[in-house]
């Protein structure tokens, strides 16, 4: 990828995701952590915009942000006020110490390997997307549906309270 | 200078690190599933990252799986914060370190 | 494994400042979620100690601080006083006294019911449509009131013995043009919110009161009268010739939100075919019967009552043949249909709450006195 | 392009003001430096789109016009003080707001509370940029802009909420657990609606989709009436309009998410929240009204200026619905998108599904099939809304409208007597 805007873009984004992202973990309320990690899937958007995966960026925007990230807050909601602090367990030096090393590793396995890269942008349109979904993944496609329908069911019978479950023995 | 895909593999491979950092170190469970939330999207950027640079005849494969792990993020974060609200209210707390019942 | 947790109680105030109590009301509401669990009528902001300031005054100079107990419906108010002190006088009062005093008593209800009614729906949410509409009609009865007495709210109209003032030249054919508009007038309010989905399904079934209830807890008016009881003081104890007009009383069939709501919207119409008799068959003659200025009932005591806009307004004079009250109470039918506002309340949502509330109607001026 | 837009490239052709633009940009490419150019487009886009267009929508279609309307609709005058007919209203509101003191609770999570509203006001510019206002007027013409509607329009959810947590209030938050709650089931009826118009149209450009219904000289509005009254209904939803105003609902929780903020903190909610409605409504215009096409008119008038009149006249729309409907409960919305419009939406979903197969392949894609479909799902979402309405219906125990009449003072009288006089 040439250019200026592109250059430009990467690094702007690529500071803003990684400081967003540090903001979760280093944020002391847990809300604030929340906000942080909207920030972050924000920037992840904007990668995808870079990568010319627009349809994917926007989905990234709806479901992460529309929706995922409400769903926290409003998980954190309903637990109490005291839950809201966002403090580490004493396996924070350790994890802090495993994450830098696995960083690490990546980091120096992406620089060593030799990529084979296309300069030429693919440019994928949309429709090839669900082209791609409905013919040749078509079964992991049904099997995510069914994923997302037993997600549902689970979620909903996980959150009932024993009179509710009183009731619709009732009914 | 120009951007290839080593920078966005890094930035997905850091993201994946601070996403890691959050997971196993937070008390909060709530904060848990913000560190696979965060890795979760670490690796849609590298998918996408190989989706547009890498020589393949199928490009969209790429693209196809972030879509999958975008659905199974919401399946998961659907089914994680019920388990936390549900853990709450049997247990009146969502610290990882006090859900210990199997403990002997 | 333990007992369940429910999640934090939450209480909220509504009040003393909040847009639908109606004045410095203040409710405290326990929720849980949108659920109320609990709620607490906490009253007394407006209290101004009438009734011993009443027993300062004397009798004719007490009629102001009727108007203001129930600011809304201060010639039902005025005419109870009166009522009262009449009674422990014996005082008689002349055909066109009562006349007058039956078409203004009308004419208020029907004022109060527009506000009633309006701030009722402007409770479940309409976005003060329907309480712009139902005020301009009332402005058109202040206007009479004004031209009558020179008030609008709080008129000062009724005397011991009669009214202040005979009615102005103009007020019959101004009081006939507004009654044969009003018909048609209920009709459009009718037809905006009656059959309206959401008003409905925001007032039916909400804060039911159960006729053994209704009656246990004493309540009047529309309140009553929603439950389905047929209880009206005009006709179970009619005061000022109600027993010569024909009126019909309008009951509900469920005791809930909706049918308070349209008893009130009928006890307008009701209230007009009142006003029609009561305009073609005014009678000439004095208005009011003189009265000593110093007036001395002699001793004893007395309870009258109307049918206020809000149900039972009873007026309870004692006399020691002095020049003033010894002692003067007011039985406020804001007040005690208030008390049922936690049966009504505890079970539904929050906004089904303040639905229950606007559908009580309640004048805090009245409830502290 | 297929359009027969007349408009020629001449600069002072009103008719499409891109070529203005256009002349401006490439002045400014022969004289500025490298790269001036891409700043300045964006910016002459967001005068041109948002600083002329919406925001004096904003103030004199969205605050003077609204309440100028809603006075009328309660018969009593607007506005009409500040100024002739009070068209400096507007103004005069904002002059206020800027002196009034911004009020902050002590307890209060300031960074959040301060920046809540300016990061509202972000999403309600960049929805703009895929409004087509013309053939050429577009500042992104991007190929997926109906999912960058979406994807922009989800964002404000958040921001309330933020607002609603960060003053420690129990009516904010009140207010703020309902726009949540809310506005996630109101998105799922949305999204799959808006989908049958994808299908139907194989785009998912706004701009494409103009022309489609350009080529076809009908409005989709008749061929997907269902979609329209979704798609206005979860509108209102998500825009916090009265019918469905619950998160700031004004006789319970004095204010929702809004209780604590104050000066021009408020007026910045108060003016992009009408941006959003004028963004839904340029939405509506777009889709369901043909943009700016008006059978043929848009090459005499400006194409623009049909437009921005499609989108005040379904603003009004809001402006109507506000004035007339009491407000519904939470659980009552709740159930209204979850059994209602949901299974509506995609039982529509599946017969555009259908219908498009079969013009696919057995009419070849004839122009007058569409007409058949049109006159298909109007029928289709008669029966569809007047059958589910009888098979799911909000059925309490009906009573009658009227009550009953008893002449005589007495005691309880029960509904299944027929002493009553009744009507």
């Amino acid at each position: 990828m040439e250019g200026f805007g592109v250059t430009v873009a990467f690094w702007i984004l690529a500071a803003f995701t990684l400081v967003a992202a540090a903001g979760v973990m280093v944020a002391r309320n847990l809300l604030h952590a929340v906000l942080f990690l909207v920030l972050t899937f924000l920037g992840i958007a904007g990668f995808f915009v870079l990568l010319s995966a627009e349809f994917l960026a926007m989905a990234q925007v709806i479901i992460y942000v529309g929706a995922i990230a409400v769903l926290i807050l409003f998980a954190i909601l309903l637990t109490p006020r005291s839950g809201r602090q966002n403090s580490e367990t004493r396996f924070a030096l350790p994890a802090t110490l495993l994450a830098i090393c696995l960083a690490a590793v990546f980091i120096f396995v992406i620089f060593d390997a030799d990529w084979s890269e296309v300069e030429e942008d693919p440019s994928l349109a949309a429709s090839e997307l669900g082209e791609a979904l409905v013919s040749t993944w078509v079964v992991p496609f049904e099997i995510a549906s069914v994923l997302l329908t037993a997600a549902l069911v689970g979620a909903i019978m996980l959150v009932r309270s024993p009179e509710e479950e009183a009731e619709d023995a009732l009914a | 200078m120009s951007i290839g895909i080593e920078h966005f593999l890094t930035v997905g491979a850091i993201l994946f690190a601070i996403g890691l950092m959050v997971a196993l170190s937070k008390r909060n469970a709530v904060g848990v599933l913000m560190g696979v939330e965060l890795m979760l999207n670490a690796v849609n950027l590298t998918l996408l990252a190989f989706s547009r640079f890498s020589v393949s005849e199928r490009p969209i494969t790429g693209q196809t799986f972030v879509v999958f792990v975008l659905t199974v993020a919401a399946a998961e974060a659907a089914v994680a914060l019920a388990l936390a609200v549900s853990v709450y209210r049997n247990r009146e707390t969502v610290d990882v370190d006090q859900i210990n019942l199997l403990k002997s | 494994m333990s007992s369940p947790i429910k999640s934090e109680p939450f209480v909220i105030n509504v009040g003393p400042q909040h847009p639908s109590t109606h004045g410095v009301f203040r409710l405290k509401v326990t929720v849980d979620g949108e659920k109320v669990v609990d709620a607490e009528m906490i009253i007394g902001y407006l209290h101004r100690s009438m009734e011993k300031l009443a027993e300062e005054r004397t009798y004719t100079q007490n009629i102001p601080f009727t108007d203001r107990t129930d600011y809304l419906s201060s010639m039902s108010n005025n005419l109870g006083y009166c009522l009262a002190v009449e009674k422990l006088a014996g005082i008689e009062v002349p055909e066109r006294g009562q006349a007058i005093r039956v078409i203004m008593a009308e004419l208020q209800r029907l004022a109060s019911h527009c506000m009633a009614v309006g701030a009722f729906v402007n409770d479940t949410g309409a976005w003060q449509t329907p309480i712009m509409w139902l005020l301009r009609e009332r402005e058109r009865i202040l206007d009479l009131f004004e031209m009558t007495c020179g008030a609008r709210l709080t008129c000062n109209y009724m005397r011991i013995g009669g009214v202040a003032f005979d009615l102005p030249k103009d007020f019959v054919p101004q009081a006939r043009k507004l009654i044969r508009d009003m018909p048609g007038f209920i009709d459009e309010v009718e037809g905006l919110l009656s059959e309206n989905e959401i008003f409905v399904a925001r007032s039916r079934d909400i804060a039911v009161i159960p006729p053994e209830l209704a009656i246990n807890a004493s309540l009047t008016g529309p309140m009553l009268r929603g439950s389905g009881i047929a209880w009206d003081i005009r006709k179970a104890d009619p005061y000022c010739g109600y027993e010569k007009y024909d009126f019909a009383i309008p009951i509900g069939y469920r005791g809930d939100a909706y049918d308070r709501f349209i008893v009130r919207l009928e006890e307008m119409r009701q209230s007009v075919r009142i006003l029609e008799q009561a305009l073609d068959g005014l009678p000439g003659g004095p208005h009011s019967t003189q009265v000593p200025l110093a007036l001395r009932p002699p001793a004893g005591e007395a309870y009258a009552r109307v049918e206020g806009p809000r149900g039972e307004l009873g007026y309870y004079v004692v006399s020691d043949e002095g020049p003033s009250p010894f002692r003067f109470h007011i039985r406020p039918p804001s007040l005690i249909n208030l008390s049922v506002l936690k049966e009504m309340t505890v079970g539904g949502t929050v906004a089904d709450a303040i639905v229950a509330l606007g559908s009580v109607d309640i004048v805090v001026g009245e409830i502290d006195r | 392009m297929t359009t027969s837009f007349l408009a020629t490239d001449n600069w002072w052709d009103l008719r499409d003001l891109s070529n203005l633009s256009g002349a401006i940009l490439d002045a400014l490419d022969k004289i500025a430096p490298q790269g001036v150019v891409y700043v300045a487009a964006p910016i002459i886009g967001f005068i041109g789109a948002f600083a002329l267009f919406t925001l004096l929508s904003q103030l004199f279609i969205g605050v003077l016009g609204e309440r100028k309307i809603i006075g009328r609709i309660q018969s009593r005058y607007g506005p009409n003080r500040v100024g002739p007919y009070g068209v400096l209203q507007p103004i005069a509101d904002v002059l206020k707001l800027l002196t009034k003191e911004a009020l902050t609770p002590s307890t209060a999570d300031r960074l959040i509370m301060y920046s809540a509203p300016v990061v509202f006001v972000m999403p309600a510019i960049l929805v703009w940029a895929v409004i087509p206002f013309g053939p050429n007027m577009i500042i992104a013409d991007i190929p997926i802009s109906l999912v960058y509607y979406l994807a922009v329009t989800s964002i404000p959810v958040l921001v309330t909420f933020m607002a609603g947590w960060s003053q420690d209030n129990k009516y904010s938050l009140f207010g703020s657990m309902r726009v949540v709650a809310m506005a996630i089931s109101y998105e799922v009826p949305l999204v799959v609606s808006l989908l049958a118009i994808v299908v139907l149209t194989e785009t998912l450009s706004l701009k494409e989709m103009v022309l489609w219904q350009d080529t076809y000289n009908i409005w989709l509005l008749l061929v997907q009436p269902l979609v329209l009254i979704i798609f206005f209904i979860c509108a209102s939803a998500e825009l916090n309009r009265t019918p469905t105003d619950i998160a700031e609902a004004e006789s319970e929780i004095v204010a929702g998410y809004l209780t604590e903020y104050s000066g021009m903190k408020w007026g910045l909610f108060y003016g992009m929240d009408i941006g959003y409605a004028l963004a839904a409504s340029a939405f509506a215009a777009t889709v369901f009204f043909g943009g700016w096409t008006l059978f043929g008119l848009e090459e005499w008038v400006p194409p623009w200026i049909i437009f921005i009149l499609k989108v005040w006249a379904f603003y009004f729309l809001f402006i109507w619905t506000r004035g007339t409907l009491p407000r519904l409960r939470i659980d009552q919305l709740m159930a209204f998108s979850w059994k209602y419009m949901l299974p509506i939406a995609l039982v529509n979903l599946l017969v555009v599904c259908t219908e498009r197969i079969l013009w696919t392949d057995a009419f070849d894609g004839d122009k007058p099939f569409v007409y058949l479909f049109a006159i298909v799902n109007i029928a289709l979402a008669i029966a569809l809304v007047v059958g589910w309405a009888r098979f799911v219906g909000y059925r309490p125990e009906r009573t009658p409208s009227r009550p009953r009449l008893v002449r005589e003072a007495g005691g309880y009288i029960p509904v299944s007597s027929v002493s009553g006089e009744g009507r």
